[in-house]
This record gives C-alpha cells, structure tokens and sequence, in this order.
C-alpha cells in the first residue's frame, strides 16, 4: 500500500484558507462552497480558530468533490493564508504532504517552517497588493478567484456565490467581484494538479446545510413544538436556528435560566402533550440526568440532544469528540431505561433527530441524541432528504368511564397518556414509584412491575431497518457509530481498491442494545474493528457489555480534538487483513 | 371518578381519595383544604387545572388533589410549570411545595420565575424547616434553631422570600396561614386570578419537628394595611412587619410571559427553502 | 436439600417487633439489641415502616446469634405485633414459615390472614393490659421482657439496656423495668425453639454502629476536615453523626443550598488543602457528576459518598438498591477516570471509606464510595475495628526555584500539588484542557498527553489487598459487591454444609478495573454466579464491559426494595452445582 | 516567577503572562488591571489570594493573575470559593465572572453566599451578555435587545443584581465601571477589606457583541450621595437611579460566617467512645 494509492483513491479537492483575525477567511470559505453548489459539486467546510474569542486566527477547512463525501480527507492539497500569523496552531489539523501546494502572500511573511516542511510547491500570491488596487478590495476575494480558479471552478459559479452572499448590488459586491477576478487573473497558467471534475448534473436538488441545522429541522419534522435551552458550545447554533423557526411554526423557544430549568421545562411541556426538546453539550448533559431519570420514571416522553465536545469537564469546547457515550447510555441514577441514538452524517442529524421525536412520542420515554460538534458544526452540501415516515404518535388516553390507570401494565409496556385537560382522566405523574394508577407506592411488586414495564417499553420495540447502517460484505467488518462513521466509509472504499472486503455496520440505535440485530448483521464475520473518537474505548466497552460478539474484536480509538482521518483506519484495516 | 362531570364540582371534589402521608395536625392538611375551596369558589373543572410539585412532605400536594398533577424532582416544580403553561396556556398551572424546595435548591428557578412573569401560581408551605428529610434547617429557619446537622443552628440570616419575590419582579405577593382555611382560600384565589407571576407565602406548621410553630395561630392576623402596587413599599412593609401580616401585599400588574402559541406564520416547506442550493 | 437443613445452618434468632404510630417498637428493638450486646451476642436491627411521614405502623427487624451476622435471615422465627394495624404491608419483608411465632395481643384484633397464614404457632400476650397495670407502664415493655425472655437473654442484660438508654433513675425507667419483668413473667413456662447461644466471652471489645456512622468515622480516621452537605435519605444520618465529630475535631460541616453547591464546596475545601467529602443518594449525586468531572479534569481529590437507594427517579427513597452502580461508574461526560469503591459490610463502611479518602488523596482524583440504605442504616454489633494503615499522603508541591508545572507529565502521572499559600508555586487549576502549566490548551498532544496522565494515575496505581475480599475456594465462585457480600457469605457457609464448595470475591474496587487481579483470584474457577441487587444486571454488564473473564457467568439481579436472601442465593448455588 | 519576594508585589506583578483571550477593547482588561491595582495598594503578597471562577469570557480572569487560581465550571465559583474560604480563613478568596455565570446559572448561589456573608469578594464583570457562547441575553439583558436565540428580545424584566443582593444579605454593595481604572481598584481594595460576602458589580463593556457599550464610559458617574448602612435606603437609591452611579453603595457590618477550624477539642479515640459495648 503506497501512499499514491491511498491519494489516488480519495475523491475530491481539500483547501484550507487561513488568516489571521479579520482577514476573511470564512466568507470566502462559504462562498467557495456555495460556488462548488452551483458548479453542481459536492462538498463541505468546518471551521477552526485560535483561542481569542473573537479576532483571532482562523482556518476555513474545505473539501469539494463530484461525489458524495462526508467528512475531510487525510491531508489538504491546496493551503492559502492571507497571512501565516499563528497559523502554525492548526498544524495538526491541516496535514500538508510533499503533493500539496501552499500559497502565501510574500509580503505577509515567512510561513511557519514545521508546518510547511513536507511541502515542496509554494506560489506566490500578493493579495493584498492586488486588493489594495480595487477600491474597497480584500485580500480573502483574491484567494477565493485564485483557489477557485486553480481547482476547476467556473468563473460565473464564483461570481454568483458572491452575489447570493452579498445580494443583487452595491460598493462591496462590486469590489468583491472585481477581487474574485482579479484572482483568477492571477491563477491564469499556474498549473494545479487538483482539480474538480463534478460528476452530477441530475438536476437533483442539494441542500446545503450543517448538522445543527439539520438537527433542528428533523426536530421539528418529528413534531417538536416546545424547546427550551440554556446556550453552549457547540449547542447553541441549532437553537438559534430553530428559535425563529418555532415561532414561525406556532411553537416556542424558552431560554431556560439553567440546563436544569430547560429539562424540567420540556419536561413540563410534553406532560402537556406537545413534542418537546432541548439541546446541550457535555458540561449541560450532566446537569440533566437527575431530570431525565424523572421522564424514566414518570414516562414522559423528550428529546435530549447532546452535540458532543472534547471532555473531560469543560475540556474543549470547540472540539469534538464521542467521550459522552458512557454518560448518555449509563449516567441516570437507577435502573432507568431509556434510548440513545447517534446520527452518523450532517445529512442523518436531520433524519435521526425526526427519528428521535418518533421513538420518545410513541415509547413515552426520554431520548437521547447524541451529536457532535464536527457534524453539528460542519456546513456540507447533501442530497436533498426525502421524506421518512416517522410518525411520532403518542398513545394517548381517551376517556371511557373506566378508572384511568396512567401506569397500566400493558403488554407492550406503554401506557396511554392523559393530556391535562382531558375530563375524567385527571392522575399524578410521578417519580417516586408508583402503582399503575400513579399512587405512591413502596411494595416490591409494584417497584418490580414498574421496571419491567418500563424496560418492556424499550425491549419489544421494533426499531425498524434504522436500527443501524449495514452496508457491503466481507470477512472483516467495521463497527462504528456517529462521525466515525464518514471517515470509515471512506477507509473500506479504500480498502476495496486494494481488493480488501469490508462490511460497514454503523449503529444509529445505542441504547436499548438490539443484540440480535447485531448479531445477525455480523453473521459470517470473523474479525471487528471497532472504531470510535474516545480515550478510553467507550464504544468498545459498551459493545462488550451490551453483545455476545462471536467475532475477534480490534479496539481503535482515539481521543478529540483532530477528526478521525480515513488513512489511519485504511492503515489498520489493510494491516489486519494481511494474513 | 368518571361520571360525567354535568355539575361544576364543590371544594370537596377537588380532594382525591389517596390518603396524605402528612402528620396528624400537619398544617399542609389545611392549605389542601384551602386549595380546593379556592379551585371551587373560581368555578373551575378539576380537568382544567394541573399542580405541579418538587420533593418535600409539602409538595405531595398535587396527588391529594383530583386535578391534573405532576410530581417532579426536588427544586425544580416551578420550570416544569414554566413549560407547562407556556406550552398550554389554556390549563391553570399551580406550583406548590415547601421552603426547603422552593428557596434552598430552587432558588435559582424562584428568582427567575418571578422575573419571567409567567402566568402562574406558585405556593409555599413554609415551615422553615425539612420536614421530609426529618428536622434539618432550611433557608427560612431562624439562625440558633437547634438541630443535628447544624448543632446550635446555622448562625445565617433567614431567607426573605416576600422581598426576594418582589425584587426579581413577581406581579402578586401574599402572604396567608394554614390554620386560617376561609382567608388562604381567599388568597389562593386572588392569585390564581391575578394574571402573571403569584406568589403566595403560606406559614404551615411542622408539628413534627417544628411543635412551637403550634403557636403561629396565635401570632398570625390580617395584615393592617390594604394591598400596594409599588413594589419598593411593598417591600418596606414586609422588611418591618414580624412575619406575620396576613394577606394580598402587593398585586401589579406587569404584563405576563406568553409567547404566541399555535399559529403557525410558515410551513416545514418554506423552512425548507433557506437549505436547498 | 430440604429447607430443615437451610434452617439449620443459618445462626441466631430473627425477630420482628412491630406495632403502629408512636407503639414505641423502635426503642424496644433497640434495647434487645442493646441487651444481646452485653450478653456477648452479635446482631443487628433494621428498621421500616409504612409511607407516613411520623407516627405510622412500625417494624423493628432485628436478627441475634452468637456468630458474627452481616445481614437478615430469609424468614423471622419470632414475630410480635403490639397492634396488628396495616401489618399485611411489611408482608413480603417478614417473611414468616410454619416454624415461625407469632406473638399478638388478644385484646388488639385478629392479625392479617394473608400474613401470618403459613404460621403454625401463635402466642396470646396481653401486653396492653399487663402494662395497664404498671403506672406509666408501656405495651412495648412488655414484648421486649416477653421477647428477650423467650429466646433466652438473661434479666440483667435486658435491665441494663434499659438502663443504658433512659439513664440511671426516674419514672420512666421504672415502669419501664416493671414492664420487662412483666413480660419475663408472661413468658415463664413457654417453650421456645429459637434460642441464642452466645460463643463469646473473650471479652473483645465489640461497637454498636451503623453503616452511615461507620463511613463518617471512617472518612475522620481518613483525614477528613470538611463536609459541605445537602440533606437526602438515607445519607442524612451520617452528615448529622459527623456534623458535632468534625467541629469537636477541628473541622466543619457547611449545609449547602443544593447538591450543585455542596460538591463544589468540597473541591474548594481541597483545593486549599483540606481533605474534603460530601454524601448524598442518587437524586443529590445526578446533580454532581458535572463537577465530578471537573475534579477529575482539574485534579483535586474529593470523596463522593453515594447512600444508595432504590431508583430511578425519587425512587422509594427509604429502601436500598445497588443501581447507582452505573453512574458512579459512568455517569460523568467525556473520558473522566476516577475511583470508585464500596464498603461490603456496616464494619467494611469504615474501613472502605477511609480507604476512600487515602486514595482520593494519593491520587489526586475523585473517589466515590457506593454504600447502600441497608448498610446505612442498619444498626449492628460488629468487633471493634483494628487499626489499617491507609495514610492519605497528598504529593505536595515546595518551592524549590524551578517553573512549577501544577499538572508535569510523571511517570506515575500524579504531578505535586502546590497548597495556596505557598510561595512562588501560583498556578491556575483548571477544567479547561491544559498544559502541564495548566495554561488552557486545544492542542492535541496536551489534550492526549493529560488524557493519558490522567488515566495513568489509576491504571499505574497498586491497590494492595483490600481491592477485594476473596474467601474459599471452589470451582464455583460468586462474585459480588456491597452489602449483596453478607447474604452471599451466608449462602455460601450453607452450601458448604451441603458438601458444595464456593469461593467469594466480592471486589470492594469498582473503578479503574483491576483485570489482572481479578482473573488471578478467579484462577480455575469454572462457573461464576454475579449477584446483585438490580434490575438490569448492571454489575454482571460491567464484568463483561470491563474484564475478560474465562468462566461461565450466571447472572443473579433483582431490584430493591426487599434485601437479597442468602436462602435465593444458596438455592441458585446448589441448583447450579448440580451435574 | 520563582525569585523569593523580598519586596512586596508590585501591581504589575499581579499580572500573569498569559495572554488574555480577550477581544482588543473588552471591558475585562481593565477589571484585570484595577484588580491587580487593588491587590498591590492592599500589600497582598501573591500566595495569599485565590482567584475563583466559572465559565465566560471574564470567568478566564483567575489565570491573568498570578495568584492563586480556580477555574472550574459554569456557574459554581461562589460554591468553590466558600469551601476555599471557610475551610482556610488566612487566605483572602476572591470570585469572579460574568452575568450570565453569576445571575443566571448561578443564581442560587448567589442569593446564598449573600445570605451567608462568607468574608469574600465577588466581582461580576456585567457586560448584559453572554459573550462567551457569542451573543444571547443575560438576566441583565435589556427587554428589547435582539439576537438570535431570542429574536426581538427575550421580553424579560431585566434582573436587578445590586437588589437582589442587598435583599439577601450582602454586606457590601458597589457598581464600578471598568473604563475608570483606579477607581474600580479602590472599589475592589475596600470590598477586600471589608469583612463578610462583598459584592462588586462591574459595568465591563463586551465590544464584539455589545459594541454600544462603548458608550457607557459616557454615561457611568460617581454616585452622588455617599454609601449607606441601611439596605432599604440602598436598595430604594439603586431601584431610583439609572444603573450608572458608580461607587460603594452600601457597606453594612453583619458578622461574616466563619465556623472555628483547625482547633480539635476530641479525638478520634474519643468519638470512638461512643460507638464501644
Ligand atoms: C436532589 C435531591 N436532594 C435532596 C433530596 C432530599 N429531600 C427531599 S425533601 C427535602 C426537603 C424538603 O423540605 P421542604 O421543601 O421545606 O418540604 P417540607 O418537607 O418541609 O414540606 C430534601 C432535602 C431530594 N429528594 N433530591
Ligand atoms: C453547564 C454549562 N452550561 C453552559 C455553558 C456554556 N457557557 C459558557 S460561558 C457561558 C455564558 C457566559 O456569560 P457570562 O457569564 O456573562 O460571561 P461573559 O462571557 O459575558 O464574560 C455559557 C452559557 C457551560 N460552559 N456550562
Ligand atoms: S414532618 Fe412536618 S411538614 Fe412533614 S408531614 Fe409531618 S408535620 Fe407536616
Ligand atoms: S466577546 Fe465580549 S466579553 Fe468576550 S472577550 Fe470579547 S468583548 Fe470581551
Ligand atoms: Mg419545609
Ligand atoms: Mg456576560
């Protein structure tokens, strides 16, 4: 396995734009993007920055392809800085190898040597000589006509994202588009051996979108019509988008005092009958399992997302990682059934999350979605969703002059749900436990029918075929789960190029474990690698506890705050496939 | 429990048939008396009305009556009512529970309740002690009561949640006293009226661990002066009173917390647009 | 094996005393466990009673023999009601066979068909009328003579315990000595089969102790100086035990406003040196892993005391359950390793807790410590305990002119601690990621460098011998936990009887896993019986989550409110061992 | 850093070298530099003081400073910092951090640690934001203020801090403005020494997300009327003025919590004693 192979067989065109505080470079990032839309591309871009909370360096992380891609590669072709000031931060996030090409202003300084080594090609590029001759020029419109230009895209692509971007007219569309120009200019002749070559023209519809936002969306596609939330990292994106989206859609956001306000708020607001939501990260999460053991107990149904960050504690907050897995499926006091999932892509947060509203509405229990900040933050270019049928049905009870049980030992375990307001039905929900009827109570029969009922809920469930992504065949497989799962599709693909079989099983469905899902999926295989962004092995841990796995494992694992890169799981699987 | 509701129902009906855990002469016996004679006399259906409640012998409240009812967490009943009536405004959401509950681990929820002005009724049964946990102080308990936590008392000036509610902005502030059914239904039922954020303080014995609150009959009467709507005199009064000026202290008239709710402006299909390329 | 012999190998007398509000069983079950300790006996009572706040029905269970007992028989020999009044709900807590007694009064009504109905014998005793005739003279005076008299304590003993508890004179203390000695009376010429035998007499010193007292003196002996504290069952009791014993020694306990406050108190308190700890049960200990976390991340030491009761939610807050096993050892968000251990006795709850404290201290880390509601508030006569020598050595920082890097990279990975007030060591303590400096980092390698430190801290770390008590051998072993060790142990000395030979582990440290030891201690065990007290089997999924283990496992979980039964256990041996 | 101190600390040496995070032209630079001021006009040495604090943007002060620090979670320095003080009176603790980590997830903290008149300081950095998360309302936020999570403003009352902490105990009581340096040091040298809970509002512009607060260097004035050691006098002058008189506003003398540590008068033998049959 050369190293060519492995560029070979990655699609598509990665290009980091840097700059220090101001300089830009995320405007022209998105534009590069929204022009790679209209160029009939694929593509994405995540964001990273300094520590400065404003101001401060930043990197706009780009990939562009044909094809579908979900997450970045292992390495970056192009890298242009506006200018190199502390860029050498991001060097390990911007992996740099004897092929990429970096292009800087030569009156901006010397480029970091440690970061640049490996790269052999450098272009001069004055953007900021060239901007100062437009009026009103920037230096970030030079480098997006020049990186466009150098990668393939059409000129009235570029010209066209600027003008989505800054409307129809005015002094800075015109000095945006004559930078855009005037960076192409430049790139006349200079030859780049990384180009697009988009491959669809379908007339499809894309949607451009990030994981938050898709999260939102699906939330609301579920049915949620209440949210309250208390702002964090990475979090707070996908509740200022759904904040006007709700009130568009008749429902409402409650900016919560605290994240133990918002849970018992959406708490109070499904008892009341309407699909409710609230949205947190680590530090939040954990402020909310008291509570959630309470919608356990007291059978209300809500949706609890995690958009995951670096941990432990407040860690890093603006970085991802999969380390809440162990609170989410475990961090409830008692015995406390309830369900987690994962969506595995910026495009599933929308799907899952709908799926989530689903499970909580007709199970009457809290679920728990579990995001990162690498999809909820990432801005990608997917195809428009189609519709799911998730119809989130609450069971609910209508009056039938018969003594309402709101806890009744029913075979499926759920129960109907009275909605205050509902005559004759009137009953206590409570965390205490209870009888079927909801009285307090401290016998064994009832703490020991309560419990079955409520794991009953969740063990007879049919979760259907979104249980989990299964997708090829072979002696090998990759279990996997959330945003590993890009990268590692990418790897198997890899994999096959070099004539190595792997199956891909990515779990959706966390909690309860659907053992024999699992092991009918991994029917026929001998060897599992387990592939998960934690220190400790969280997903391994939990597969060993949940599942009789026949099958030999492998633990790969790796902690935040760099994504996990397809090459680093290609590597493993090629390796262990070696006889 | 069932029949057709054709009547509006009397006080007695708003009293489930459960039995309260309550000590014998408890005097959260007295504020369940007064709740239902208040939801009585405001004419509602018990179907109408939703109590919701944290952890204390006080907030076993919502399952001694035949509304709607939730039992939630310890602290937190007033963000649980907040999503409650936000989401529905058309029920009548009461939060009740006790010192400890309201004052020590929710405060937090207290003081931006009364901010929020969300259209509830929120009362305490304030014994200024833990009477669930068995005899430990609570945030209104005075600084020398002797106890085994905190031998010798805690030494801390008590909790003034007459002016803590005035100062983060509740519309209506009463104080009322269990032994006194007919008046703290009274004042029950202002406050439920009252549109906003009511707050009504009821002094409920703890005979248990508390038997020299037996005494509070003694001290307890109607406050000498009529209802205020400026809060800083409000709040002058209750700083200089004992304790033990009974009734409505300060009713304003802010205007409530109440998003719309229900009419939808958009569809999912123009949300939709802003994402498609 | 027929229950004849069951009966046989099981020591000592069980006995119930019930009755309603204010009937004074209490006090009298006290008093004959008082009485058993000054006659050389061991023993314990636990106590229950219905859902009223006061003044409800009653039962005292108290179990006397002449051995060392750690926990409830399977059924009770004796039974006496002072009333009958709501007794059919301790039904399934006093379990009564046709060897049992039942001892009413004749003038209180019929006692509960459904209870007493396997009971063969039933004694009449008028106790209210004998205690008519005693000015001042009281009903449970009369059961403790009746009692103490059948199952063969001598006078003296039962007149010094009442002495001991009501002081040397007075009125009270004289009707209450008239009344024992009317009830020794009644019970002259009845024959009774259950009678203590008491072994010793070596005049080894013996303490009358609950667990919760026995963790607080424990976490004293530990080094303890500061509690900060919110009231919840069953935790309370050990809060107002050390609140008076840490001012006599020189330290404080703070009431905090909540749980949120409470433990971040304690790591105030440590961080300025001061070996801290707060105790709480499962709702109070949901709210505290966010903080947890920050301890881990941060570095400082705290204890974490979780009286465990039965879950989820509120729960029944006066019953015990093992459940909270999950959170402890999951429950905080991102990789946060840290320490969790249980006490397996009332005696073991000293010991474990000062442990406790030593680890926490050494480590510089979390360390939570699961005792349950029967163990805290079981009250027992245990021998006194021997002095161990866990000295909680925190590794602190001097100046010593060199740039001091609060979280330096060891090789044991615990890094010196510099106290506030010391000289030119001025450092930050943080949850943010850091570097060695504790500056705030998002770098990858201090991000993994500190990961890696941190988890070095537990993994390098020698636990000694009292990671587990590891009793017998056999090719069958249970493994267990907690107060599930008592009926275990008892299961296991009637299995013996029956020729079957088991071998206890019962692993008193939970977290980190300790693999190698426990394989070790499992060396040519061919089946494992996991016992616990839960409903989803959380222990037997953390076995397998966190350890290869060779044997057969069998998995034995019920949940709380009732205690595990060594009779269940003993039956599931001997079923199991079988050909 | 390690030289032994001979002399005592000068103001700058109260400053770390670490480099804030801070935007060019925030409102916590000069809060950093009054304090390091204050520190050294006191005659502090750097070991003595222990800087607290959460999470926010101002919550970053701790390691700007050379002292003694604690940055933990948000919310919670008020707790960390009163297990630090009572359990080591000879330090001197001091909290800091935002609106949002003090009177919003922290606020019950805050109506506590007033009420318990810990000696400590606690300076609150109010830029009316939450600028750390990027943008939203704080309790402090005006009404109408726009934004994204709650556009067109959240509506709410906005949360009144000085009140709130003279109606729950607070023993000293001031607004300062970061623009004026020295006297925000003096402000922050008289809450150090004054004995029990001392509380320092200051006005601390956020310029990324609040760029018109860079008008309140217009607006902030010293208060005219010298401070006072009636809390209802306070608490009526700052319900009256505009939220820009600037000084110590009340300074009262209530006995500070601080239980004897450190002197046993048992042994572990004798506790023992208790427990042997
Ligand atoms: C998180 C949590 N912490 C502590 C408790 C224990 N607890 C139950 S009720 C209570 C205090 C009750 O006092 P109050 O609210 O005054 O009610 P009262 O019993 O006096 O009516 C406490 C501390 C709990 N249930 N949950
Ligand atoms: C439990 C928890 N919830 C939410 C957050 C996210 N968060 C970080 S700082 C902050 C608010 C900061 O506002 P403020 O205290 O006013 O400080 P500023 O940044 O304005 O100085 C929030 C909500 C968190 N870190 N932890
Ligand atoms: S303990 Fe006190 S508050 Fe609780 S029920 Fe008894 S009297 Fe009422
Ligand atoms: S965002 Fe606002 S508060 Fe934060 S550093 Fe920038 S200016 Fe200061
Ligand atoms: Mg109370
Ligand atoms: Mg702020």
């Amino acid at each position: 396995m050369t190293s060519a192979a492995r560029t070979k067989a990655s699609p598509g065109v990665s290009v980091a734009m840097t700059g220090s505080g101001g300089s830009g470079v995320m405007t022209a990032g998105n534009m590069l993007l929204e022009a790679a839309a209209l160029a009939g591309c694929y593509g994405l871009m995540s964001r990273t920055s300094g520590p400065q909370i404003r101001g401060g360096e930043a990197a706009a992380l780009i990939r562009l392809a044909g094809e579908p891609i979900e997450g970045h590669d292992d390495r970056f072709d192009l890298v242009i800085s506006i200018d190199w000031l502390n860029l050498e931060r991001f060097a390990a996030e911007i992996p740099l190898d004897s092929k990429s090409i970096a292009i800087g202003d030569p009156g901006q300084g010397e480029p970091p040597a440690a970061m640049l080594g490996p790269v052999t090609r450098r272009l001069a590029l004055p953007m900021k000589a060239l901007a100062k001759k437009i009026p009103g020029g920037r230096a970030n419109m030079i480098a997006l006509g020049y990186v466009g230009s150098l990668i393939g895209l059409p000129e009235d692509a570029l010209a066209e994202a600027v003008r989505r971007t800054l409307g129809a007219e005015g002094d800075r569309l015109t000095a945006s588009l004559a930078g855009i120009e005037a960076g192409r200019l430049a790139a006349a002749g200079v030859d780049c051996p990384h180009r697009l070559a988009p491959r669809r023209s379908d007339g499809a519809k894309r949607w451009l979108i990030t994981g938050n936002e898709a999260a939102g969306y699906g939330a609301l596609k579920g049915g949620v019509r209440f949210v309250a939330a208390y702002p964090i990292t990475p979090a707070t994106e996908m509740l200022e988008w759904m904040s006007p989206a709700l009130s568009g859609l008749g429902g409402v956001l409650v900016q919560a005092e605290d994240e133990l306000a918002s849970i018992n708020m959406v708490i109070g607001a499904s008892y009341g009958g309407t699909p409710a939501l609230t949205a947190t990260s680590g530090p939040g999460f954990a402020l909310m399992t008291e509570s959630l053991g309470l919608a356990v107990a007291a059978e209300v149904p809500i949706v609890v997302v995690d958009v995951m960050r670096s941990g432990p504690s407040t860690g890093i907050p603006t970085k991802s990682e999969q380390a809440d897995l162990n609170i989410a499926l475990y961090g409830v006091h008692g015995d406390a059934p309830h369900v987690v999932v994962a969506p595995n892509s910026v495009a599933d947060c929308l799907t899952t999350t709908h799926w989530a509203v689903h499970l909580a509405e007709s199970m009457q229990v809290p679920v728990v979605v579990l995001s990162d900040q690498s999809m909820g933050q990432t801005r990608m270019l997917i195809d428009a969703p189609r519709d799911k049928d998730f119809i989130g049905e609450r069971a609910v009870a209508a009056a039938n002059g018969q003594d309402y049980k709101r806890y009744a030992l029913t075979p499926s375990g759920v129960s109907p749900m009275a909605i205050p307001g509902t005559p004759s039905l009137m009953y206590t929900a409570d965390g205490l436990e209870h009888s079927e009827r909801g009285t307090p109570s401290s016998q064994a029969r009832d703490h020991l029918a309560q419990l079955d009922k409520r794991e009953r809920k969740l063990r007879s469930a049919d979760f259907g075929l979104h249980w989990a992504e299964i997708e090829g065949e072979g002696e090998i497989a990759v279990l996997t789960w959330g945003s590993c799962t890009g990268p590692v599709r990418e790897a198997i693909a890899r994999a096959r190029t070099d004539g190595v079989a792997v199956k891909l099983v990515s779990l959706r469905l966390l909690s309860p474990s659907y053992p024999d899902r699992l092991a009918a999926a991994l029917e026929g295989v001998k060897r599992v690698l387990v592939v998960e962004q934690t220190h400790s092995g969280q997903f391994y841990r939990y597969l060993r506890a949940e599942h009789a796995l026949n099958a030999e494992l492998r633990a790969m694992h790796r902690p935040g705050p760099l994504p996990m890169r397809p090459g680093d799981i290609h590597r493993e699987l090629v390796e262990w496939s070696r006889p | 429990m069932n029949a057709p509701v054709a009547t509006l129902p009397a006080a007695k009906d708003f009293k489930s048939d459960t039995k309260p855990v309550w000590c014998p002469g408890c005097g959260d016996y007295g504020v369940l008396t007064s709740l239902a004679r208040a939801l009585a006399d405001l004419g509602f259906r018990r179907e109408e009305v939703a109590i919701v409640s944290g952890i204390g012998c006080s907030s076993r409240m919502p399952a001694y009556t035949n509304c709607y009812g939730f039992h939630g967490v310890h602290g937190r009943a007033l963000a649980v009512a907040t999503g409650l009536k936000v989401s529905r405004p058309d029920l009548t959401v009461i939060a009740a529970g006790g010192d400890g509950d309201g004052y020590s681990i929710g405060g937090n929820h207290f003081l931006h309740a009364c901010r929020r002005n969300v259209d509830l009724t929120y009362i305490v049964m304030d014994n200024h002690v833990y009477g669930m946990t068995k005899g430990q102080s609570s945030p209104t308990t005075e600084p020398d009561w002797d106890n085994a936590l905190t031998p010798g008392g805690t030494g801390l000036r008590p909790f003034q949640p007459l002016v803590i509610a005035l100062a983060s902005g509740a519309n209506f502030v009463a104080r009322a006293f269990s032994g006194d059914i007919i008046g703290t239904a009274d004042i029950i039922a202002k406050a439920v009226k009252s549109r906003g954020f009511s707050f009504v303080e009821i002094l409920s014995p703890c005979v248990t661990f508390r038997p020299e609150q037996r005494d509070w009959k003694e001290l307890a009467r109607p406050s000498p002066v009529a209802p205020t709507d400026d809060p800083a005199r409000a709040a002058r009064r209750i700083m200089t009173d004992d304790g033990f000026n009974i009734g409505v202290l300060y009713a304003g008239d802010r205007k409530p917390y109440q998003p719309e709710i229900g009419r939808a402006r958009r569809s999912l299909q123009d949300l939709a647009e802003e994402f498609a390329r």
